[in-house]
């Protein structure tokens, strides 16, 4: 089974890519672009085939490794 | 006094550091493999600069769960020092052994030129040889310097004058909250910091600002 | 289920894989019958400009490449040069130039992993690296992603690496607009007495693997490194490689660490074409045939066919000879650094060239011959047409001469290169002395006095309008770069970078640069110990400016006594030294 | 309206960053784990509020941008 963990910065705390993301855009001439943001997204490729085994897992995973909940909140799909 | 350098995968300035506290100390440090649980018997451990895993993930992510992990905090329980420097403060601020996160630069390039730092507490093993408010020049080479902390967390640590170094004259390379370049844990004995005084140690490399703070632990006592 | 080698042996098979009818039919007499598929890319891999040097060698030939410091020239993966107290010093200068215009980031990378590999591969560990870098205007479109993308990639490989990069070259032509060019040098020091060579030794010894796995990347990529741009570019992309600088610096300590032990007997690192041109080289070098059983070869994608896995460029491997009796010992080195460690076949004594997988022999080619009866050519070349010489009267005399300098220093030319090299960690490992911004990096050897000084150079506007003075020049630049810190020149790395041989006129430049460098080192004393040849670097009729970049090395006795470029004081005379 | 833009790199492109985190959660323990690979996200913020136009609009800013199609495919999700 797969999963697909998105971690994003919290609310508040400071984004460096997303900035500069933005600030190219608008240099690009896409005027519309009001704010950007970055995450990254990390696909499991699970031996465990129970959804929620294997949610359970991943959010361990989280928790160990993939996300620092200092700055950064994760989510888990299933696929 | 006896250190030990923890070597990770990736590790770069492991070698720079140990000359420094050769030259400094007068006596080699012990270097240690991050797969190892256990530390030998040593007053200082150093986590060095480098790209420990690549930096993938985030920088010290990896480096912070490593096997060796457990036992710098134990040695820290101890009474006994830490010193991260770049990558090794990342792997403190990943580990929870000092507070806050180090993001991308600012100016979202790995920066590498000398800036100044002054000097904010000399009560500390580590600053001991420097004057209060002296600024020094020190290298920075890294990618990921920017320090962050949440506003209660950045309270608290500037209330504790935990700020160790912070970047002076307008020299920030990386858009550090406060001009932070360095900081301590409550006790004064774990030392995080971006830049790299251990490249500036002799006059071949142009000076010997950062030597001082390797002198400063020399004669560690044993806690 | 086995996969499919056998498929007819078109002319358009043939054509694609860069190979000429003759070159076809030569192939053929060698081997007496229709090659299989792999044979087939093992040939075009083997025969192509970047591996052969067919248009080049003749030329190459005549340079100077020895001299009482040298202990190897060019031939192995990096030229090796004595300096003294048992030490040596490795280097190599190479360029990614067409991977670099496809995707700048990762064809950078992947350029400084792969020379900073041919340095380690010979025993010595890196202490320096180098980059001339030359892109199209500054206005051009795509200048800006190429100069950026490139800049990060050299930096991003090297840092992450742990070597400074303490010096290059960055220019702005537009002749460069279709053709970035990308070169990278690196330097390393050994112990006289345990560098390390390519060539194989003993027959039914193990031939290992090692390093990261292998994928489908770059299949085709030196194939591509050979070709003129055309339309289909956007169809060769997807032959990108990516650079993982962690693994390359896992594997530079655990090869230094196994080299330490004693167990390898010959190690090659796998750059262009990688498991075909290394196995041949060490087996032809040898004068022992090579087997080889692909299905031991630690892959990362599925269903690779054995064509693949002969021409994947995947990054950061070598293949070594091993002393079998010590393979324990060597495969735990391997295991510490979390690398592939994969014995993957045996030196034999019939001078074949064979590759098994899945129970099929899919190659079996005479080894020396796909080397040394490689073609070679000797290329019509007509005198190069130079540039008209500018009427002094076509030039419009200034009227602000203050405002004159100001825009001179301000042009991209002339402007400073802060923005490049702090990006670069040119500080790490303590040693530098002088890093970029002075006429050469000079870098301290550790725990002595001693340093060395590096620089690399070419003005390929001169090489333009006289090709013969222009590389004369370029080594005397290098020269003179040297000296200004106060070093003994001591050799040279060269990369060539040129368009299209097969124009009468582009052959002329590179025949001319090279007799002017070949005249420039005889006069000085200062052998060519290694280098690389870029062709091709032409968009349709329009080539790069004749680029031979020079990379020199001096040694430094006393650190104490160097030069640099600063005044010291107030009220200091100022000498003019020369003609 | 906001548009997630989820950037992964192409099929057989080496990816080392993948690499590395599947090994450290296996050296976490997390033996189930057969394979991880990384991209990334970026959430922007756009002044266009016509769906079909903010989708034009944003696969015009990964084609210049946000993308690196030579190694990297993308996909858009309008919310
Ligand atoms: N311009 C040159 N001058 C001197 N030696 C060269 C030059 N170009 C290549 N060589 C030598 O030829 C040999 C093969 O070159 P190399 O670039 O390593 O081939 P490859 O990259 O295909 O393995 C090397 O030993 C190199 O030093």
């Amino acid at each position: 089974m797969r999963a697909r963990v998105t971690v994003t910065l919290k609310e508040g705390v400071l984004d460096p890519q997303g900035k500069a993301i933005e600030g190219a855009l608008k240099g690009l001439g896409f005027g519309g672009v009001n704010g950007a943001r970055q995450g990254k997204i990390i696909d499991l490729e699970l031996a465990e085939s129970d959804p929620e085994r294997a949610r359970a897992e991943v959010s361990a995973m989280c928790e160990a490794l993939l996300a620092n909940t200092v700055i950064e909140s994760y989510s888990i799909e299933l696929v | 006094m006896k250190s030990a350098v923890i070597v990770f995968p990736g590790s770069n300035r492991d070698r720079d550091v140990a000359t420094a506290l050769k030259v400094a100390t007068g006596i080699d440090p012990v270097f240690v493999w991050h797969a190892d649980t256990d530390l030998p018997d040593v007053d200082l451990v150093v986590l060095p600069g480098g790209f420990s895993y690549g930096d993938y993930l985030r920088s010290g992510a990896i480096a912070a769960r490593a096997a060796i992990m457990p036992a710098v905090a134990a040695h820290h329980a101890r009474g006994g020092y830490v010193l991260g420097i770049c990558n090794g403060f990342q792997i403190l601020t990943e580990s929870g052994l000092l507070p806050g996160a180090l993001m991308r630069n600012a100016g979202l390039r790995f920066v590498c030129r000398k800036v100044k730092l002054s000097i904010e507490r000399t009560d500390t093993a580590f600053t001991r040889t420097y004057r209060k408010g002296q600024v020094i020049s020190c290298p920075v080479a890294h990618h990921d310097g920017n320090y962050f902390a949440d506003p209660e967390t950045l309270d608290r640590i500037e209330g504790n004058g935990q700020v160790v170094f912070r970047y002076a004259e307008g020299t920030n390379p990386n858009g550090s909250v406060n001009d932070i370049a360095g900081i301590a844990d409550e006790t004064g004995r774990i030392l995080g910091m971006m830049p790299h005084p251990e490249n500036l140690i002799a006059d071949h490399q142009g000076g010997r600002d950062g030597l001082g703070l390797f002198a400063g632990l020399a004669d560690l006592q044993p806690a | 289920m086995t996969i499919p080698n056998t498929i007819p042996i078109t002319p358009e098979l043939i054509a694609e894989h860069g190979l000429t009818p003759d070159e076809y039919d030569r192939f053929v007499g060698l081997i007496g019958r229709e090659p299989s598929l792999t044979e087939l890319g093992i040939v075009s891999a083997m025969w192509n400009e970047h591996c052969s040097y067919k248009s080049s060698k003749k030329w190459l030939k005549t340079l100077p490449t020895s001299g009482p410091t040298v202990i190897q020239g060019p031939g192995e993966n990096a030229g090796v040069v004595d300096i003294g107290d048992g030490k040596a010093v490795v280097f190599k200068m190479e360029s990614h130039n067409h991977p670099s215009y496809i995707e700048p980031y990762q064809g950078a990378t992947t350029g400084v992993g792969g020379i900073l590999r041919d340095v380690f591969t010979m025993g010595a560990r890196p202490i320096a690296a180098l980059n001339a870098l030359r892109f199209g205007s500054p206005d051009h479109p795509r200048t800006r992603h190429l100069v950026s993308g490139v800049v990060a990639g050299v930096g991003g490989y090297g840092n992450s690496f742990g070597v400074p990069t303490v010096g290059g070259e960055v220019e702005f032509d537009p002749s460069y607009d279709g053709n970035c060019l990308v070169n990278a040098m690196a330097v390393g020091i050994a112990d006289t007495d345990k560098i390390f060579y390519s060539k194989a030794e003993g027959v039914g010894m193990p031939i290992v693997y090692l390093g990261s796995k292998t994928g489908r990347d770059g299949v085709g990529g030196a194939t591509m490194a050979s070709a003129a741009f055309d339309d289909t570019i956007e169809e060769k992309r997807p032959t990108v490689q990516v650079g993982d600088p962690f693994s390359e610096k896992l594997l530079l300590e655990a090869c230094l660490e196994l080299m330490a032990t004693g167990a390898v007997i010959a190690i090659q690192d796998m750059g262009a074409a990688g498991l075909t041109c290394s196995a041949v080289e060490m087996g032809a070098k040898g004068n022992l045939g090579v087997r080889l059983d692909l299905d031991h070869v630690p892959v990362r994608e599925e269903r690779m066919t054995a064509y693949e896995m002969m021409l994947s460029e995947s990054q950061e491997r070598m293949l070594m000879v091993l002393r079998p009796d010590m393979r324990a010992e060597a495969e735990a080195v391997f295991v510490k650094w979390g690398l592939d460690f994969a014995v993957v076949g045996e030196t034999t004594d019939d001078l074949r060239f064979s590759v098994w997988h899945q129970g099929e022999e899919v190659a079996n080619l005479p080894i020396k011959e796909l080397g040394d009866e490689a073609p070679e050519y000797d290329r019509p070349w007509g005198e190069a047409v130079a540039p008209a010489a500018l009427e002094p009267s076509a030039v419009p005399a200034v009227d602000d001469l203050g405002a004159a300098v100001l825009s001179l220093v301000g042009s991209p030319n002339q402007a400073s290169r802060r923005w490049v090299w702090e990006q670069y960690d040119h500080l790490i490992l303590g040693g530098t002395v002088t890093g970029p911004g002075g006429d050469s990096a000079v870098v301290r050897l550790e725990d002595g006095r001693k340093a060395l000084a590096l620089t690399v150079d070419v003005t390929p506007r001169y090489c333009a309008a006289d090709p013969f003075e222009g590389g004369k020049q370029a080594v005397a630049e290098a020269w003179r770069n040297l000296s200004a810190v106060g070093a003994e020149p001591l050799a040279v790395t060269d990369n060539l970078n040129f368009g299209n041989p097969e124009r009468p006129e582009i052959m002329g430049q590179f025949v001319g640069c090279i007799k002017g460098i070949g005249a420039a080192c005889t006069a000085l004393s200062f052998p060519v110990v290694s280098g690389n040849v870029s062709l091709y670097n032409a968009t349709g009729d329009e080539a790069i400016l004749p680029t031979p970049t020079i990379g020199g090395v001096g040694l430094i006795d006393d650190i104490d006594r160097r030069a640099g470029i600063a005044f010291g004081a107030d009220g200091e005379r100022v000498l003019l030294v020369g003609g």
